[in-house]
């Protein structure tokens, strides 16, 4: 393994980036036409382009990747996280093509893709699943029946499903129908696959995830678990570790549990075992994810443990070189996900040129961006900007650190979540770890941005208007020189 | 020197009135007297997009504001202390707001594909119908409708891929 | 405890007032007139004007500062660490004027700082010191004799002094008045007193220093060590901890001497002990910083304890939260400064406008800047920029995680060391643990910069020309539009 | 189109010729041919302090290089992998390069305050010989002779405080 082609973009193409380049690994970013010259495109040593924008002629189009692989010498593919990584024919056709799969074995992620396979193995292995049916929802009397059996509130899931696509609460039977044919119709037009299938919902459960490392010598560890309870849209916007209400004996009792999902679909590489965790402190399995996790960084943050590296070795067919006695954790971590989306618009994606982009930074921040001042959003991918987290030696000290950090962010262009992040720490309910996957519903609903600055911002934007010697408009044509938006904003010029 | 500025955030109307000697600045911001004092330093400003950018620092009521500012012909984006303030500003601050109550026409608010239409031309439909459901980053968005009324147009059908911007059905309130 | 006075400039005040927002305390920025608006203004919720440029008449004027915490209705006053860190007189004037020093008792710095009462009373504690002369260096005749006695290679250092000010080495007798001479006026200049002693100078020493904190209730842990042999011009610019040829037993006789030379003065609050190591394991008393270090991030990221946290809590009457026990030692950190300087002219301080800074990010990487683009570096201080610090499980994933950061950082217009802490970085010495104080001179004297990348640089240079709608001039003044940049540059303007 | 560039770095003379058609490069650099393609992206260009700063991408024998470049009007500064490279541009770069063998005049470096002044006029002094100390920066800095000859002017004294490139002391070779 010499030279790491990345199937990915954004943050997590330039995470993979860096980690090739510590372990001394040359690496291949791939481009869209949307994404030439982006961030992760110049953090990698080479890049291939691979199609127009659409995800499904470039990111998510085998052969297009292959190909990016063959012509740049690459003998290893990283899939990062969404697109192909959870695609288990990509990752047979990786190994057939003599590349290296710098994740699990194509079987595992066959079986764990599958939901309702995934809950077969995972019942196999004594791991305990969330109560619902175990076959594909079909025709609409059996469904309803099986509804009834399951009882109400429940949700209606996309088998192929994940990240919250394809997925449908019913509170009443007659919701049911619809659901089911708006799950089908986004599962279908998302996975390429349309079956669905019902599962109880929990009230107010915790989401709790164990993330897992096995090598292909039979050695599997844990790294302790990851709460993401908070989530809007069924997508995590704040990850931590630990949980704010673990302790030993669940933690034990957990990753047991972790463990033994993973081996039973012979897992090898990085891989979180998800579950939900009722009040009472009952846990249920819910899915496997099959590669490395976007909240990867609390883990990395807590434990000390490099989780790409350690992907990168053991893809290599090196040993892990550590023990489960070896792994501490060690403080307190939080990341928020910073999306390109309006929060006071049911977190409505937004899109188009970032005209500002400042990251945080400070003892204990870590941000994982994707992003730089005056590219463009493009409106094919997910929306998400940057990652960022903050370490303390507890969990108050983490909070304290991310909210400055936050106050220290500046994203200008698309609406962001980045004020909506600042007031989810800022709640008592959240200082208090009472969170749950209702959370935002439950305390952040119909939230508007406070404005307490608001005559200060005015009069900054009024100060801005006082410099003479503003910039011209930039372009990287050999055009003539445009108007200046300083001419274009004539209209509401200085007075004397 | 002396400066004005008409803004608008959300339903408010901000005028900020201002004059400007050296470093030193006094005016009003909206109803409230401001005294202020302007900072060097902050990175270069520069122009992308459209838009130019600045970083503007000065102290107010003994503390110190940095803010970074994004100048557009019609709006002028303010982020300071992790929120961001979007104030439409030269004519558009002056336009009656129409925000609230509803227009009727239901546009894209991002590129994307139309995945459902839910009303038929001539329907009645009140405040709050879902009409048509779009797909854009990868999730589906159902939009509502924004008045009671009947459905006057349908512009675009299912499978259809649209700008943002585009009016997708129009309604006429009533 | 309500509202802290940084008493400084650059990274330390802006690291400063994060640790302050952090703790939710508000803090108060002071600046010179060449600092208005400098980032430790804006890092702070407050700022205070304090005088002129040079730094007798602002930063080191403890009158200025005083009426500037009176006037900004500071509680307390954080010196950092250079400036006024070490006067005694100042801690004093500080607490006169009813305010909390956030900082050592006056006693203890004023016994720390005279470099010949601190070697007394370290040898009192039974702490070894360097031979030398125990008295200031007096009549010429009686010098020569000490010189004599002491022997040949040997150091003149200012008892005042620090940070390799006022010291000079003396290989052979007949350089040794010269010396003093210069040491003695060096000294006059940067600390009013003009006293310089005789030190042997040690063959190849490894500079450790052990990182103590000390609560006011009488208990006192120490954080480990830290190794910065890397120095140029008697001034550290690269340091690690732990030591890379540390053993548990040397650690613990070397913490023992530190705590116990640390007690010796009523030594409370962050300090630091530092020593000379030499080959056979023997270590030596230098000297004590009373105050928080330059390097301290380094202790920072293997230990998990926030030292300016720490401080704030051991100046508010806190005891400290956790026991020598408690600290725990995990990974390793590196640390460079990257200073505005030219390694190929003796490392020469360079000064004038930043034009372009980038900070480098990925995990582990801390960085921790006092600097942004368009801002002039002044002539009137250190020149460092900033401080670029890298945490790995292991020593080797540190260095390489350090050296791919330093590759992705840019900082423009003055001179900088950035490429000579790289090739420091790639040395097979450094690589192998091999550093003492003599490292520079023996491994990389008369550096030049490798040029690897120099015809894709021209290429670079020759590509930006061929932009047309570059940037005009921006000015924050109103007067009429500037000529760009671009009309001046038109000698060089394209052909067609 | 074709643009020709006239570079020096220290004493090598580097002519960059490039046709570029789109993002298509084809040139020389110096005696070496060349063949990028030029990729968008990176920071907005600015100006600051006289200079046109700018990100730079492209790709070059199948690996993808970042520069920032910042233009003045008689040199171009280059940041690549973590080294910077300074050229002289324009007429500076057409210029004999004196480099290496020293003028006589003995200029200060950077603003700052002369300690002590060590030779007098009319001295005879050698190439390396020690003639001031100036405290600039917080550090002593000796500078010395450039070359061998005779101390012509002493145009400071002890205690004076100086500018950048100022002329300290003057020697006239021989």
């Amino acid at each position: 393994m010499r030279r790491v082609l990345i199937a990915n973009r954004g943050e997590i193409a330039v995470r993979i980036a860096r980690a090739c380049r510590a372990a001394g690994l040359e690496c291949v970013a791939v481009a869209s036409d949307a994404d030439l010259g982006a961030p992760h495109t110049l953090a990698a040593d080479r890049m291939v382009r691979i199609g127009p924008a659409p995800a499904r002629e470039s990111y998510l189009d085998p052969a297009a990747l292959l190909e990016a692989a063959r012509a740049s010498g690459a003998d290893a593919v990283h899939p990062g996280y969404g697109f192909l990584a959870e695609n288990a024919a990509f990752a047979r056709a990786v190994e057939t093509a003599g590349l290296v799969w710098i994740g699990p074995p194509a079987d595992a992620i066959a079986t764990m893709g599958d939901k309702l396979a995934a809950r077969a193995a995972a019942m196999a292995a004594g791991v305990p699943v969330v109560p619902g049916t175990e076959t594909a929802a079909g025709d609409s009397a059996r469904v309803a029946a099986d509804a009834e059996r399951v009882g109400y509130p429940l949700l209606v899931k996309a088998a192929a499903g994940g990240g919250g696509k394809g997925m449908r609460i019913v509170r009443h039977p007659g919701e049911l129908s619809a659901a089911l044919e708006a799950a089908a119709r986004e599962a279908a037009g998302a996975f390429a696959d349309d079956r669905v299938y019902l599962e109880r919902l929990l009230e107010r459960p915790r989401h709790v995830e164990i993330q897992v490392l096995a090598d292909r010598h039979g050695a599997a560890v844990h790294l302790g678990e990851r709460e993401c309870s908070v989530q809007r849209r069924h997508q995590k916007i704040v990850e931590e570790s630990p949980c704010p209400v673990m302790t030993p004996a669940l933690r034990e009792a957990m990753s047991t549990a972790a463990l033994a999902a993973a081996r039973a679909v012979g897992y090898v590489n990085a891989g979180t075992v998800e579950f939900l965790l009722d009040a009472s402190g009952r846990f249920y399995f819910l899915e496997m994810n099959t590669r490395l996790q976007v909240e990867h960084p609390v883990t990395e943050l807590v434990t000390g443990i490099d989780l790409v590296a350690e992907q990168l070795r053991i893809a290599r067919g090196e040993p892990l070189g550590f023990s489960q006695a070896d792994v501490r954790l060690a403080g307190h971590a939080i990341e928020v996900r910073l999306y390109a989306e309006d929060p006071q618009a049911g977190f409505l994606p937004s899109a188009g040129p970032l005209l500002a982009w400042q990251a945080p930074a400070g003892p204990g921040i870590r941000v994982d961006a994707g992003v730089a001042a005056g590219m463009t959003i493009p409106v094919d991918y997910d929306p998400m900007l940057a990652k960022i987290a903050a370490w303390g030696p507890d969990r108050a000290t983490a909070i304290a650190r991310l909210r400055a950090a936050l106050g220290d962010t500046v994203a200008l262009g698309p609406y962001t979540n980045l004020a909506f992040l600042a007031d989810v720490l800022e709640h008592p309910a959240f200082r208090a770890g009472e969170t749950h996957t209702g959370f935002v519903d439950e305390h952040l609903a119909g939230w508007r941005q406070p404005l307490p600055d608001l005559h200060e911002a005015a009069l900054a934007a009024a100060l801005a208007g006082t410099t003479t010697g503003v910039p011209a408009a930039a372009s990287g044509s050999l055009e003539p020189v445009l108007p200046t938006p300083w001419e274009r904003l004539g209209r509401w010029r200085l007075g004397t | 020197m002396s400066t004005t500025l008409e803004l608008r955030h959300g339903d408010e109307a901000l005028t900020v009135a201002l004059t400007i000697d050296g470093e030193r600045i006094r005016g009003t911001v909206g109803d409230r007297p401001v005294e202020a004092e302007r900072l060097s330093g902050g990175a270069p400003p520069y122009a992308t997009a459209g838009a130019v950018v600045q970083e503007i620092a000065f102290a107010s009521n003994g503390r110190t504001h940095r803010a970074v500012v994004a100048r557009q012909p019609d709006r002028i984006l303010v982020a300071l202390g992790g929120r961001t303030y979007v104030f439409a500003a030269g004519d558009a601050a002056r336009e009656v707001s129409a925000a609230g109550a509803g227009t009727g026409t239901i546009v894209a608010p991002m590129p994307g594909k139309v995945v459902a239409v839910l009303v038929e031309a001539g329907a009645r439909v009140e405040h709050g119908q879902p009409v048509v459901v779009i797909e854009a980053m990868k999730m589906e968005t159902t939009l509502v409708a924004d008045v009671d009324g009947e459905v006057a147009r349908i512009a675009i059908a299912a499978g259809d891929t649209v700008d943002g911007g585009v009016v997708l059905i129009e309604i006429t309130p009533g």
